[in-house]
C-alpha cells in the first residue's frame, strides 16, 4: 500500500517509471498489452505498404517507401524491447499476434488497391497515428515514453512523405487526382475510427488517464486530426466524403458526421477485408522461417560449445 | 512520352554503366520482395538496408549513364521504360529469392564480387565511377560480411539448413562465371582505365568463396559449366516476369509524373 | 491509342455484362495459372479446359458490352485496359490459387453459383443473353460436376487432404455471399427480366453445397460475416497483381496489333 | 529365332507391330525409350509456352495458347500410354524424367523471353517436330503409328497458328519486327539440331531404319526443315542468322552453314539456358500433387471397400 501511494505520487507528479522501479501490476498489465499492440500495429503495418514496394512507380519512391518500411520494422522492434521491459518475451507477445489473442491496428485490414493508397496512408493514417502518439512521448512509463520520441519523429518523416505523394497525384492528370480521391474516401472514416470509440464507451481510458499514460480522449484526438486534415485535403483539392462536415464558428473546430462504429466492432472481430490475409501472411513468414531460426540458434550453440572447449 | 519502350543509345560507358545499374536495381528489387515476409525481423530490417544501398547505386549509375547518353533518358527512364531484351543485368541478381539460403548465397555470391569490385575501382580514372565506387564500396563491405555470416550460419547450423545451403550453392553456381565476363565494349574502357579488367578480381574473389563455403562445411563446385547471357539480355525466364511487376504503374499511365 | 486506361460508360447493361465478363476471365486467368505444375496430367488437362470456357464466356460478355456500350471499346480494350478500380469481378475468383484445394473449392463455390445461373439466365428476354447462357450452361455442368467430385475425395480422402479442404472452404467462405449480391444498377435489368433475380437461386446453391460437403466430410461453415466490394472496383490486394501480369504486353506496346 | 524372323519379315513388309505380338527386346527397348522420350518432351514442352499464358496480348491469344499447351499435355498422355503398351507403367517413365535418367527434347531447355517466341515455337519448333514426326505415322510399331497421326494433325494446326503470330508481328511496329526477328535468331540453329547429329554420327540409327521406326536420315530432315523455311522467313521479311544461307541450284536445295555442335553437347549434357528451372518446375508440381495422388487412392480404396460392405 505504501509502494502503492508512492507510485501514485510519482505519477501524479510526473516523473518516469522505469523497468526496475515497483510498479502495481494492472499497470504492467495495461502497458505491455498497449505496448505490445502497438508493436503488432507496426509490424503488421508493414504489409499494406510493402504491398507496393515492388510496384512503386519511381525509383525515389521505390527507394523511400522501402525505407519506410523499414522504419515500420525498426519502430516494431523498439516496441517489443520497451515491452520486454516490463517482463514478457518477444516472442510470446509475437505468438499471441499470430494465434490472434493479441490485437493491432484495424487500420491495417484494409487493402492499398493503387499507388495513391501509400500516398494516403502516409497522410492520413500516419498523421492519425502521430495525434495519438505525441502524448505518449509523456507517458510515464520512461522506456515507452522515450520509444515514442524516437517514433513520432520518424513517423513525421512519414506523414510528409505520404502527403507529398498526395499533392503530386492531385496535381497530377486527371486519372492520378481521382486516384487520390478514391483513397481519400477509402480511408477517411477508417481513419477517424483509429481514435478508438467515443469517449464514454472507452473501456481503459479512466484508469490510463490517471496513470499518465493517456492525456486526451479519445474524442479530443479526433476533433484534433480532423481540425489538422481538413486545410490539407483543401490544399489538395480533394473532397472529404463526409456530407455532414463544416466549419463551427462558435467551437473554432470542424463539426463531422457520424461514425459507422459498426464497421469498426466488424473489422475488430476479425471481418475486415484483409483480417486473415494479414495473418496468414505473418504467419506464413513465421512458419517459413522457423528453420533459419533453428540454423541460427543451432550455430550459437555449437560456437559455444567450441569456445568452451577451447577454454576448457 | 508513351509507355512505351525507350531507344538508348548504348556507347561503350553508357552500357558499362546501364550494366552495373541494372545489376543493382534488378538485386535490390529481389531483396525487397522479402520486406515483410523474413524469416526476422531483424533480417527484415537488414535485406532492406542492402535492398535500399543497392537502389541507391543503380540511381547514381542510371543518372550518370543519362548524363553520359546525353538523349532525354533518366534513372526512371531506364528502368521503367527498357524491355527484357534491354536489360543488361547478370543472370546471378534475377534468379527468384527462393528460400532463404538461396536469397543469403545469391547476395554472398554477388557481395563477394562486388565488394572487391567497388575497392578496385576507386582507382578509375572516370571521376564519377571512383566516386560511386567510394561510396559503395563502404555499403558492399556490410553486404559481404551480412551475408557471409549467414552463409556459415547456415551450412554449419543444422541438417535442413545444411542442406538448403548446398543446394543453393550447387544451383547458383553455374551463374557466377558471369561476373568475370568482359566483351569488345569493355575493352576500350579498361585500356583506358576508365574501368578494371574483372578477370583481375577472380583470383580473390575464389579465395574469399572456397575460405567461407569451407568455414561453413559447404562443398564448393568447382570447375563446372556456366552460363551467360544477361550483358547482352539474353535472360532467363525470370526477369519478364519480375519487370511486368515493377514497370506497371509507369506502363499504364503514360507521361504521368510521380 | 495508349497504354492509358479506357473510360467506361456504364450503362445498367453494360455494368451487367462486364461484371459477369469480369469474374470469368479472372478466374479462368487464374486456372491457366496452374497449367503444366496440376498436381497430375489429367488436371493439368482439366484445369485449361474449365479455364478455356471461362475466357470464352468473357470473350462473348465483353462483346457483348461493347455491342451495347457502342464507345469504340472492345474485347481486348475491356480486358487489357481497364485498371484495378474498373474491374468489376467478385472477390471470391481473384482469390489466389493457393494449393489444389483451395482452387477446387474456390471453383465449386463458384460453379455451383454458375451452373443454376445459367440455367436460369436461359430465360432472359434478352436474346443474346440467353443465347451466351445455353452455351455456358452445358460446360459449367461439367464444371460442377469436376469440381464437386474433387471436393468429395479431397475432403473423404486422406487426414491431410481432408484438412486442407476444410480449411480452404472456412478461408473462402466469407466470399460466398457476394454471389448473390444485387444494387440498384441490377434492379431495372430484373424487373425488365433481362436478368434474373440471384436471390432466387441461394436455396438451392446452399443445397448444393451443403450437400457435398456433407458428403465430403467436411464442416459447412454456416452464417457468418460475408465480404464484398468487387462489384463495384473494391478489389482485394491480389487482383492488382494479377492485372500487372495480365496486361504488361499491351502497356506495354501502345497501340499494337497482336 | 523362327519367331524372330517372322517379326523381321512383318516389319519389312510394313505390317503393324501390336502390343500382344512377339517382339525382339531390343526393338521394345528402342520403341519404350523413343515414345516416352516424345512424352517428356510434350510435358516439359508445356512449360516453355505455359510461361506465357498469364501475358498473352489478347484474349484470343490466350486461348489459343492455352488450348495448345494443354494439346500438348493430351499428347503426352497418349504417348505415356503408347509407350505403356510396351510394358512400362507411366509412373516408373515419369520417374525417370524427374530423376534426370530419361531425357527430354533439348529444345524445351531454351527460355521463352518475349511473346515472339511463343510464335517462333509454334512456326520453328512444331514446324521440326512435324517434319520428325510425319514420317513415325507410319512406324512399324501400331500405337506409336496411331499415336503419331493424332499428334500430326494438331501439330500442325500449332505450326500454322505459331506463323500467323509471326505474321503479325513482322507486320506490325517496328518494336514488335525486331522481337519477331530475335526469337528467329535465337530459335533458329536450336530448332536445326532438334533432327539430332548429323548423318554417321547417328547412335540408334541403322536398326532403327531396318526396324522401320526411323525412315529417314538426320540430314535428309534437316535439309527438308531447311528448305520448307527459307520461304517463308522470306515472306515474313525476317532474315535467318547464317551468313552461309544460299540456294544450290545443283541440288536444288538451301546450302546452310556449320552447326555448332558443341552447344548441342552442352545443352544435353544438362547445361543449356534451363534445364535446371524444367526439371525443378517439374518436380515442383509433382512433390507438391503427392497428397492430392494420395487422397484420390485413399478415397478410390475406401470406396471400394464401401461397394464390398454392401455386395457382402
Amino acid at each position: 500500500a505504501d509502494k502503492s501511494a508512492r507510485f501514485e505520487a510519482r505519477v501524479a507528479n510526473e516523473e518516469r517509471i522505469e523497468p526496475n522501479d515497483w510498479m502495481p501490476a494492472a499497470y504492467r498489465k495495461t502497458l505491455t498489452r498497449q505496448i505490445s499492440q502497438h508493436a503488432h500495429s507496426e509490424i503488421v503495418g508493414m504489409l499494406p505498404e510493402g504491398n507496393w514496394i515492388t510496384r512503386a512507380p519511381t525509383l525515389r519512391r521505390k527507394a523511400a517507401l522501402l525505407a519506410k518500411v523499414q522504419d515500420e520494422c525498426g519502430h516494431g522492434l523498439y516496441l517489443y524491447a520497451a515491452a520486454e521491459t516490463l517482463g514478457t518475451s518477444r516472442e510470446e507477445l509475437v505468438d499471441q499476434m499470430l494465434s490472434g489473442k493479441a490485437k493491432y491496428s484495424s487500420i491495417f485490414n484494409y487493402p492499398t488497391l493503387t499507388w495513391a493508397d501509400i500516398g494516403a496512408i502516409g497522410w492520413l493514417v500516419d498523421g492519425a497515428a502521430i495525434m495519438n502518439q505525441i502524448p505518449l512521448c509523456r507517458c510515464s512509463y520512461g522506456p515507452y515514453a522515450r520509444a515514442m520520441i524516437r517514433v513520432c519523429k520518424e513517423e513525421s518523416f512519414h506523414q510528409r512523405q505520404g502527403y507529398e505523394i498526395m499533392v503530386t497525384l492531385s496535381h497530377g492528370t486527371p486519372e492520378q487526382k481521382a486516384m487520390a480521391q478514391s483513397a481519400l474516401d477509402r480511408w477517411w472514416w477508417q481513419c477517424l475510427m483509429m481514435f478508438g470509440p467515443p469517449d464514454g464507451e472507452s473501456q481503459h481510458s479512466d484508469q490510463s488517464t490517471r496513470w499518465k499514460i493517456k492525456r486526451f480522449s479519445n474524442d479530443e484526438l479526433r476533433q484534433k486530426f480532423v481540425d489538422a486534415t481538413v486545410p490539407q485535403s483543401d490544399y489538395l483539392g480533394l473532397k472529404i466524403p463526409d456530407a455532414d462536415l463544416k466549419w463551427n464558428a462558435t467551437t473554432g473546430h470542424w463539426d463531422y458526421g457520424a461514425i459507422d462504429w459498426q464497421e469498426f466492432q466488424d473489422v475488430l472481430a476479425g471481418n475486415g477485408p484483409c483480417n486473415r490475409d494479414r495473418l496468414a501472411a505473418r504467419r506464413k513468414a513465421h512458419d517459413d522461417g522457423a528453420w533459419v531460426r533453428e540454423a541460427a540458434t543451432a550455430y550459437a550453440e555449437k560456437q559455444r560449445a567450441r569456445r568452451a572447449a577451447v577454454a576448457a | 512520352m508513351a509507355a512505351a519502350s525507350i531507344s538508348v543509345t548504348e556507347s561503350s560507358l553508357v552500357l558499362y554503366a546501364l550494366r552495373r545499374a541494372d545489376d543493382a536495381l534488378i538485386l535490390g528489387h529481389r531483396l525487397s520482395e522479402w520486406c515483410g515476409h523474413a524469416p526476422m525481423m531483424e533480417e527484415d530490417m537488414a535485406l532492406a538496408n542492402m535492398g535500399l544501398d543497392l537502389i541507391g547505386q543503380a540511381r547514381e549509375l542510371y543518372s550518370y549513364a543519362a548524363k553520359v547518353e546525353d538523349n532525354g533518358n533518366d534513372e526512371d527512364r531506364y528502368a521503367y521504360l527498357r524491355d527484357v531484351r534491354q536489360y543488361r543485368n547478370l543472370l546471378l541478381v534475377e534468379q527468384p529469392n527462393g528460400d532463404f539460403a538461396r536469397t543469403i548465397v545469391r547476395q554472398f555470391f554477388y557481395s563477394a564480387f562486388a565488394d572487391a569490385y567497388w575497392r578496385a575501382m576507386m582507382g578509375s580514372e572516370d571521376a564519377t565511377l571512383a566516386a560511386i565506387a567510394a561510396k559503395s564500396e563502404k555499403e558492399s563491405a556490410y553486404h559481404i560480411r551480412h551475408s557471409s555470416e549467414w552463409v556459415i550460419r547456415l551450412g554449419d547450423g543444422t541438417p535442413e539448413s545444411h542442406r538448403r545451403a548446398q543446394d543453393a550453392v550447387d544451383d547458383l553456381w553455374a551463374f557466377t562465371g558471369e561476373l568475370f565476363h568482359t566483351d569488345d565494349s569493355d575493352a576500350g574502357l579498361i585500356a583506358d582505365r576508365l574501368v578494371i579488367d574483372p578477370e583481375s578480381l577472380r583470383a580473390g574473389w575464389t579465395d574469399t568463396v572456397t575460405g567461407i563455403l569451407r568455414t561453413a562445411t559447404l562443398a564448393c563446385p568447382g570447375k563446372s559449366w556456366m552460363q551467360k547471357g544477361g550483358r547482352s539480355g539474353n535472360h532467363s525466364e525470370h526477369l519478364g516476369h519480375l519487370l511486368s511487376e515493377l514497370q506497371s504503374l509507369q506502363r499504364s499511365f503514360p507521361g504521368a509524373t510521380w
